[in-house]
């Protein structure tokens, strides 16, 4: 092993332990009686995990959180799906126009949007819910885009499809017999990534619903305030789903690619 | 005139550029016509709009006398087999090829008999069962034929097919290509930007140039008997020469045009004809002119040498000749000679 | 226009008007002596801007975001650069098990730190501040690397570097003069990821630090219960800087990575 | 001996893969040596290690007498080309020429003369002030050779420097890089995997498969006279036969060997002397054997023809010859002509 090896290695370790760590002691901490002045707690306990799930708080959050991520994800399966598609295959024009959507995420956050939210659909007489849910969609757009963007380039898709109007199918036909089947894992990431936008969204959540509806993420924040180790038992709950999706994530993703190349 | 597919007045622009250019052309029923030019000629354009998948054009496109310039892809009765192979990576080998008679509805029985026999012509019956990404690109390819041979079509088309194989292996196709063709008598149009892949097995050529046919007939003629420049530079290592040039080599020729001399037409004098041939290069209109000179050098090719030979009165020849054991030296001064029906004037300018 | 390309403009149009008109409504109100029950405000102001930028509130605010960004910058390009570009150019290897690092902010989001933070850091005699800067830099490792994992798969900069040494250049030279004038445009896309990155933070930065230091978020929180209209002058600002930053790398990325085809 | 390069026991290995396997070769000064091989045979690994740029390796390098085996790249004096050009993207044609020399601290007045000297032979001064992303990849390939052969290195390696260039530009560059290698004396190791170029300017051949060196000869060697079945195959379009098929021919050859008979070696006999050769074709050690059948398929490849002749007792065989006005029709039936000589047996089974 030579030394630059040494030295790369060493500081990826160090930057995955820093990360590592303190979920560590929020695992620790959650199966703990009493956890104050020694590096070990005194004695374990399962009462934590016990108490929350049967807290009705806990299982009402987490049904509104499931709530607002399948309904995100419903939308962006029925508006965005047929639009990429269209987009990557046939539209190279507006395909160059697209990345000007990507940023959006980035530049209009959640706590950028709120204000303006409140002052515009505040007092429309349509259900608040459903334009939290339009908005996460929207905000979502440009990871939904992505992950069937670099599908779409591993393969010719293009080809397939004009192959398939040769062979005698008509388009619509075309697209569900030999598009679809194999872009599927591609699409299950975007919809896994939509989904996890939906269940993890707080802000805009929080501000815009004033507080009625109340999600995973509102009780965790309220949690936090008043019971430690409950909150970290919710925290533990938390990380454990979402390193769930990262591995499904990890697992799956560039495999539509991968078999392309 | 039994042209199978005829293309009339075809006209096709995007965004206020020409692409295709007033285009008017014959396909022969059961040959194989190659469309070559170089990348941004429209060959491949020309040959989407027959296929179908090209819907801004101007213009008729028949085939077997029916107007199908409006028509939808899937109900023209043509085939297509595309570089990038498109096979459907999802199913099986045989599950490709049955999609087509599937799509069309045809009994079981029916689909399993046509699609083993197309398996076997394409000797691809071994990997019945194999996935597409299984497959090596030779292979792809020729399950990619089968699939669209299986339906029949009226007029196959061929998109570079062999563009993204290895060189052995796209000698091979191109041949197995050419076979298919003839046994099952199948009309094909193959598109190609490498002449010596059009050459080898096209019973008709149409070279393609910015939007427009430069010429249109076998390889033979094309050849030998290049309309223009820019056919003439793309088609081989032409000598391309004017008539003064050629004048003082002794040739007697028209001092306004321009000729092609084709290197491999040249043979070195190593005889004592010498002094005969000699005699003969003032006599204006002998069969043969022998042309003095120095071999300055000489490249093995393989199966031939290539000889750049600078001629005494001046301009420098190239010549081939087939890599047996005689020939001259780098340094050597001989003569070559040349027969008088070689050299081919350009018909255009 | 054929009806599919309206259809997709249409539904990528619907998706930026979403986003863009609580934007709108935030900048309208950010103006408005008094907004209430008419489409446009009844008269316009420039007073919340002025009490704002007097506000010594905000100026600290301001200038905490700034150092915890700036700070993250500088340890990003002292550790990570070289990690990056040695792992790029040199080790295959340990490049394919990066992307295990890849998904960490994903699955490891501030508020899952933030309580195994307390725990662990709580009570080391180090400034917190420290910690938080570090954890800040380890959460942006993905996307600093991603900016430059594409600069560098864009030319062959393996070759690049080993030309220089057959022209007798010894290696860090090589890396000043060969390497480094042409991933310029790269390593400021990923300055600018890390920096807005450490000014944003929100979560780690009230909790773990208890609130002692109030960033720019902080402060934008706490107007937001208190004063509507300061509020959405401080979310035109952050909008502005957001934007600002966005613009930026939307010019610059696949600036290098564009030149280089 | 005037080996400039000697490499001994070279051995190299990575995580327990041995990819060169116990290598041993000069390489002689002044010369142009190609290592030629398919992808994956190790000539790329070989000349890295020369270069420098290969740490792991077992043996020894010497350059001049001096064993070079762990001195680093920079201290070598040694140039190398790479397929990706590798300039210098933020500098201009000059300055990347000029790089070198710069590092070498050279007074200003020279590193000027010595640049445009070297932009001048590369015929790139027009372009001196561009930047190379301003450049076709051909004049990209100039540049790098103008910046490794300014600082006049004792020997330039050149790793499939044409690989990424259209064929006319690859011939034409190959042709240049020979041109310097043979005006300013350079010794060159150029690596390809195209056997064509290899033989078209190469002095000395090295051809390597699964990381040993499979013949080391001129390209007439290599060409005439393959060692083994690898390199008969990887060279051309060979004529294999074994010699109880040759027997079956009319030729005496050893049964137990394996025989190539290069497809321009055969010629068709289309005069009087058919008689003659069939009377010679029982007395087993004529000059010229003469072998009937029938032409079965013929493919213009432009300046060639390839033949496919179907011999009476059995085997085909492929016939090359020049595109000229005589040649026999398909199905005709004809016989050719061998060469005795023309037989050449494989030295390793």
């Amino acid at each position: 092993m030579t030394t630059e090896r040494k030295w790369s290695v060493g500081i990826l370790t160090m930057i995955a332990g820093l990360l590592l760590l303190p979920i560590l002691a929020t695992l620790i901490y959650s199966f703990a009686t009493n956890w104050v002045k020694t590096i070990l707690p005194a004695s374990w306990t399962l009462k934590w995990y016990g108490q929350l799930v049967t807290n009705s708080d806990f299982l009402t959050a987490t049904i509104n959180s499931l709530i607002v991520g399948a309904a995100a994800v419903v939308v962006a399966m029925v508006i965005f799906l047929p639009v990429i598609f269209y987009i990557n295959v046939f539209d190279e024009r507006l395909k160059a126009k697209v990345r000007y959507l990507m940023v959006m995420p980035y530049a209009v956050p959640g706590i950028v949007l709120v204000t303006g939210l409140v002052q515009i659909y505040g007092n429309l007489p349509i259900p608040k819910l459903i334009f939290l849910i339009l908005i996460i969609t929207a905000l979502s757009f440009p990871a939904f885009y992505q992950s069937l963007d670099n599908v779409f380039m591993s393969r010719d898709f293009r080809g397939m499809f004009e192959q398939a109007r040769m062979l005698g199918e008509r388009p619509v036909s075309a697209f569900v017999h030999v598009i679809l089947p194999n872009i599927k894992t591609g699409v299950f990431v975007a919809m896994l990534l939509t989904f996890t936008t939906g269940f993890s969204e707080y802000v805009i959540t929080n501000i815009f619903l004033n507080g009625d509806y109340e999600t995973f993420k509102i009780y965790m924040y309220r949690l936090m305030k008043a019971n430690g180790n409950a909150n970290s038992v919710l925290t533990v709950c938390y990380f454990g789903l979402l390193i769930l999706v990262a591995i499904i994530l990890m697992k799956l993703s560039g495999k539509d690619v991968k078999a392309g190349k | 005139m039994d042209d199978l597919l005829t293309v009339e007045q075809l006209n096709i622009g995007f965004n206020q550029t020409q692409v295709i250019k007033d285009m008017n052309f014959g396909v022969k029923k059961g040959q194989l016509t190659s469309f070559l030019g170089p990348s941004g000629s429209g060959k491949t354009t020309v040959l989407r709009a027959i296929a179908g998948l090209n819907k801004h054009i101007k213009g008729h496109i028949r085939l077997a006398g029916h107007d199908i310039t409006s028509l939808p892809p899937n109900q023209r009765n043509i085939g297509m087999i595309f570089q990038s192979y498109a096979l459907f990576p999802n199913l099986t080998v045989a599950d490709n090829v049955a999609y087509g008679l599937r799509v069309q509805r045809r009994p079981k029985a029916e689909i399993i008999k046509r699609v083993d026999h197309m398996l076997e012509l394409t000797d691809m019956m071994a990997k019945k069962d194999a996935y597409p990404d299984e497959l090596s690109g030779g292979q792809k390819q020729r399950v990619a034929l089968a699939r669209s041979m299986v339906l029949e079509p009226q007029l196959l088309l061929l998109d570079e097919p062999l563009s993204a194989l290895d060189a052995k292996i796209r000698v091979e196709l191109r041949d197995q290509i050419r076979r298919f063709q003839q046994e099952l008598g199948i009309t094909m149009i193959f598109v190609t930007h490498d002449q010596a892949e059009a050459m080898a097995i096209s019973d008709d050529i149409l070279i393609m140039n910015d939007g427009k046919i430069q010429q249109q007939g076998s390889a033979t003629d094309i050849y030998e008997r290049p309309r223009n420049l820019f056919i003439a530079k793309f088609i081989g290592n032409n000598n391309i020469l004017d008539g003064t040039t050629l004048r003082s080599l002794g040739c007697v020729v028209n001092e306004q045009r321009q000729y092609v001399i084709r290197p491999e037409l040249f043979t070195f004098d190593n005889s004592q004809q010498v002094s005969l041939a000699q005699d003969n290069r003032h006599s204006a209109n002998a069969e043969v002119i022998s042309i003095p000179g120095v071999v300055e050098s000489a490249s093995l090719l393989g199966d031939r040498l290539e000889f750049t030979f600078a001629t005494t009165s001046g301009p420098r020849l190239k010549v081939k000749q087939l890599n047996t054991r005689e020939h001259p030296e780098v340094a050597a001064h001989v003569n070559v000679l040349l027969r008088r029906d070689a050299v081919t004037p350009l018909v255009e300018a």
